[in-house]
């Protein structure tokens, strides 16, 4: 653990974080619209787990997934016009803030039916085996998916037939309104889900972007080494409301808990480590700031200036060639 | 009384669940969050948890249990987050809901309601913007209701779930803030009888749910240029008020059909087959279908208002056929 | 356990048993059509379980379903009349051998969608709880049913809302052609599955009727008195094909196993108890066999000379007024 | 040569998997049962379990899965035992196949088939015996194959097996014995076409899977008649071959369609409405359209028998088109 990867590791937060802080202010001036689901506060799961791949094994994700996207290396600029549904985003605007795509990355999309993506992701996991390739897959999802019957078909089959997927379970405690309790039979431990299927599971703090990768460097060693899926769950929390839509606490949670998790901010949290251990001064995280708050303006100046599609666009992209 | 639709399936359910208590609603952040989308504000404060049920992400599991309620005697009420989930559904709803009653020689019976928003509201994406009418309309056993004001929505609603079948009921997020005049009073409306919400000699529009609202707006511009367009809403989509709208073309001769949904096996197709096939010696051109573009809903606004209807398209498509090419 | 007692259970198998037979004379000679899936070597499942119930608590099944629906006390003539197709069958000829119901006696159906009448069985036990009654309700259904989603999000909903339905499995070790442990990721106990939901789960020798009907006891008794979910694994062997369509033995499964497991039939196993422990002669079993004989015959010959529906009845019962 | 339809489909899949090692076979019973209708006779022998791949009863879980693997390059065959229990995995097909390369603009593909048998065989009973393309129709994304003969199933399933779309392809349990005549050799048969299965002026009549086998048995019949009928077989069903079917209807004037799905809402109405749109001027008489009964499937043979076209109703409806009422 040297200063420079520390500060990487930090840097790659500090990007989603002013990445989404930006895309919500650019939401309130409606030049993104639809569904923004924000992943502040969950920045280490994506962070942590991703740094623990190589670039060549692939992402999945559900509609929360600008945090996935940037942390496997995608261009703020093009994910920014993306949100605003620019021809020069990712998915030239097709896609938007739930379904980012980034073909070239091996991120291979944020998808919005909860559960629906599981599947999927044992299916990138079949064709690597399929291949004899080494790739191993990550899949992210919240705890709402656990109870998805899609879900379920997904971990039996992966255990079934030894599929080199990482189900990696962001557990924040809350789907939409839904605290775990009463969504999930067995709350206490949902990575006792995919015991039953004989699936090796493991539990993180979420929030301590170390304790992710160093746990997910060992699971991804395993797995990469003898296929097989395995499961983590990550706890975590979010800072905001599910979507813009919804207000950060309401009947579901009150604002003491969310100012009570805030304390536990992954970025605070490494920040602190860093600083303790004199890895980090208030000098580079002023300037990794700057550098950050640089690359989000020039991903938004980026977004603003790009053309919105053409009309003929509507047909193209529905078939293949 | 001048009240949203919104408030106007509040009231529909509320009166409906304190007048039969077998009646309960079941779906996805219908209790502590009020519904997703407001719908059953005050549900849980007023019927408690046992009647109003939030549920895990297991839009087939639940919809399954409300069905093996219905088959024991109860009445629920169904809400999908979003008709988009109904898929998850589907085996449930078309398997089960729609047949057991067929299957079992009439011994059991499914009366429930399936209900929820289809149809795309702004830039959802692909995922979350679909009608997907022309699917349940094709499924014998099931009927399905797509109202389109707050005083139909109430009165459907309540005779919703009062009828002793699976019904789905289809709303859309782009109309729970609408407003609109609803009956004072106790009142529920015939499920299958279409509406002539405006009268004309010269064009017949046959339009439902949000695209009601479209049509209407159109008539208006339409009559300043001297053009009557008498607009129809079946309201119920199944079984479908052929008789309202066949009368009505036997009178224009012409008909404009205006779907959300996708062009090609929509249910305007159906619609306009039944015209043709009931009113052909009176029809003076082709029927002609606004429609939604047959491809997946894009995310960025421009391309999404050229996947849906608006009011230009409806206005070019009627005074196309009315004044010839 | 006395002497009518038994002979009560045998009898109730033996009619299952020379049913069934008969259904597969008729069967081949046309008299019945479809898919006709036999229940022979299973007998004892439905039949001690059902004997543990209350006549009105619910039963619900797959499409394997005429021992179900006879050990709930259907008559054997209009079961087979429904076979048959005729006007009189319990379903007036609509519903056929997968689809008997008889809703006076409170058999909810045969479903052909495998899993799909599990989240039917959450719900009768949902009507149950939510109207305080304190019926129980059995869910039958294959070990096959136990990998799909549907059936998960049924264990979930059951788990959380504590609701009074008996899953019972009956693991007759195949899935079609397809043995349990290449279909269910924990095939050495599929009762586990269940209890990732925190759901109490026990296993039984499903070819011994006692056995069955004591746990089954044991098992209604507690789910009556605190409603709540329960599993039961009955391992059992189907003797037949999956359906008529398929011969008793073939790729998956040796003429040698199926001969070997014969030896385990559950009529046989409870004759021998009987007549170890006196509770049964040979003239008993002679007067059953009789007895059953006729009842069968009474019901293949009400079969044959009832009606077909009249062709106006294929619009009747779609929608209910 | 003259071999079944099985045989056909069989010899198909098995030349484009010994040219393309991307392909693999998955479903229930697919290998060591050799398919429930035993359709891949001989491939876990010959391709081994790496690419004929037997699951669990998880229609979602394993099509989702071959979704998954065609994104990242290979070449899935999904086998859906029958498409009643692709109803589950339809959020799979419809929300993930359907619509991830319009979401991702145009970065993935879906190459995939999906197939098995649609529609009923006999006394299977409501859950068992259904036609369900019009849903598949109705989406953009998919393209949906319904071959009636060998020759066709054969060159068809090449083609969608090298397409670089999902591809939905229905096959029929009561064809898979039926026989004719297949080239010898390599061939595929463009996707879109339609082709003209008999000629005649009379009456054009449109039919596909096993209904054109009716259609050209009541062809035969009508023939004796003195009526003349053309049947065209579209064989894809999206995207519909229009072009063949008006210049047909252009040609006679009058139209049925036989359909053995559920007649509201059915593909049959937007073939219909097709016709009725672009050949309104040449039609003599409103299009006939001859589907199965609106109802789910009664398992009794004589109410079976009645819920599915046969003949004598192909015989009436073209009767009464041509000599009138
Ligand atoms: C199948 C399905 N049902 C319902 C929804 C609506 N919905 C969107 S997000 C969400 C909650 C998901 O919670 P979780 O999986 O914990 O993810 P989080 O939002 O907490 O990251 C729900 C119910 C959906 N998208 N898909
Ligand atoms: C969802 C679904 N997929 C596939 C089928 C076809 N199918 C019918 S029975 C069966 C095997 C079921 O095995 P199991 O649940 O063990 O029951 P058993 O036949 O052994 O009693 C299959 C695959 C179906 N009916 N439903
Ligand atoms: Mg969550
Ligand atoms: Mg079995």
């Amino acid at each position: 653990m040297d200063r420079d990867d520390l500060l990487s590791l930090y840097r790659q937060m500090l990007l989603i974080r002013r990445f989404e802080e930006k895309s919500a202010e650019m939401y309130a001036l409606a030049k993104i619209g639809g569904f923004l689901h924000l992943y502040i506060g969950e920045e280490a799961i994506a962070v942590g787990a991703i740094a623990a791949v190589r670039a060549d094994d692939y992402v999945i994700s559900a509609y929360r997934d600008h945090g996935h996207c940037l942390a496997k290396g995608s261009e703020p600029g093009r994910v920014m016009a993306e949100l605003f549904g620019k021809a020069t985003g990712l998915c030239k605007g097709k896609g938007g803030s739930m379904h980012l795509v980034d073909a070239r990355r091996n991120f291979m999309g944020g998808y919005a039916i909860v559960g629906g993506h599981l599947p999927l992701a044992t299916g990138l996991a079949f064709a690597v085996k399929y291949q004899k390739r080494d790739q191993v897959v990550l899949c992210f999802f919240g705890e709402g998916a656990v109870p998805t019957g899609q879900a379920h078909e997904a971990f039996n089959l992966a255990a079934l037939w030894k599929l080199p997927v990482i189900f990696i379970c962001e557990n924040n405690r809350y789907g939409m309104g839904t605290p775990v309790h009463r969504a999930v039979a067995l709350y206490s431990d949902v990575a006792e889900t995919a015991r039953a299927y004989g699936i090796e599971a493991d539990t993180v703090d979420g929030m301590d972007v170390l304790a992710v990768r160093t746990l997910m460097k060992t699971v991804v060693t395993k797995v990469r080494s003898a296929p097989r899926p395995y499961f983590v769950e990550a706890l975590t929390y979010r800072f905001m409301g599910h979507s813009m839509a919804d207000p950060s606490h309401g009947h579901y949670r009150t604002k003491e808990e969310v100012e009570e998790e805030r304390q536990r901010d992954p970025l605070l949290l490494l920040r602190r480590t860093m600083t303790n251990r004199g890895l980090g001064s208030e000098a580079d995280f002023k300037r990794l700031e700057r550098e950050v708050g640089e690359m989000v303006a020039a991903a938004v100046k980026f977004a603003d200036e790009s053309p919105f599609p053409a009309r003929t666009a509507l047909e193209e992209d529905v078939y293949a060639e | 009384m001048l009240i949203s639709y919104r408030e106007a399936l509040n009231q529909a359910m509320r009166e409906e669940m304190r007048r039969d208590d077998r009646i309960f609603l079941i779906g996805e952040e219908v209790g502590y969050y009020q519904g997703a989308f407001k719908v059953s504000k005050g549900f849980v404060e007023e019927f408690g948890t046992q009647r109003v049920l939030d549920t895990p992400i297991t839009e087939a599991g639940f919809t399954g249990l409300a069905i093996g309620a219905a088959m024991a005697g109860l009445r629920p009420i169904v809400e999908l987050m979003t008709f988009n989930f109904g898929i998850l559904a589907l085996d449930q709803i078309v398997n089960n809901a729609a047949k057991i009653r067929y299957m079992s020689g009439g011994q059991l019976a499914v009366p429930m309601v399936i209900r929820g928003p289809g149809s795309a509201a702004h830039q959802l994406g692909a995922q979350h913007s679909q009608s997907l009418e022309a699917w349940f309309c094709h499924v014998p056993g099931l009927k399905v209701i797509a109202p389109a004001t707050p005083h139909d929505a109430k009165g459907l609603l309540k005779s919703a779930v009062r009828d002793p079948n699976p019904i789905i009921f289809i709303e859309a997020q782009l109309l729970y803030s609408t407003k609109g005049d609803v009956a004072e009073g106790e009142y529920t409306i015939p499920i299958g009888q279409a509406e002539v919400k405006r009268r004309g000699d010269d064009v017949t529009i046959v339009a439902y749910s949000k695209m009601l609202l479209l049509a209407l707006e159109a008539a208006e511009d339409l009559a300043r240029e001297g053009i009557q367009a008498e607009v129809v809403d079946p309201r119920t989509l199944k079984p479908l008020d052929v008789q309202a709208i066949v009368s009505s073309v036997k009178k224009t001769g012409r008909l404009v059909i205006v779907e959300e949904g996708w062009l090609f096996a929509g249910l305007g197709a159906q619609i306009a087959e039944l015209a043709y096939a009931q009113a052909f010696d009176y029809l003076d051109a082709p029927v002609v279908r606004v429609t939604g573009a047959d491809v997946p809903m894009p995310y960025t606004r421009p391309l999404e208002d050229a996947a849906i209807p608006d009011r230009g398209r409806v206005l070019a498509a009627v005074r196309q056929l009315v004044n010839g090419p």
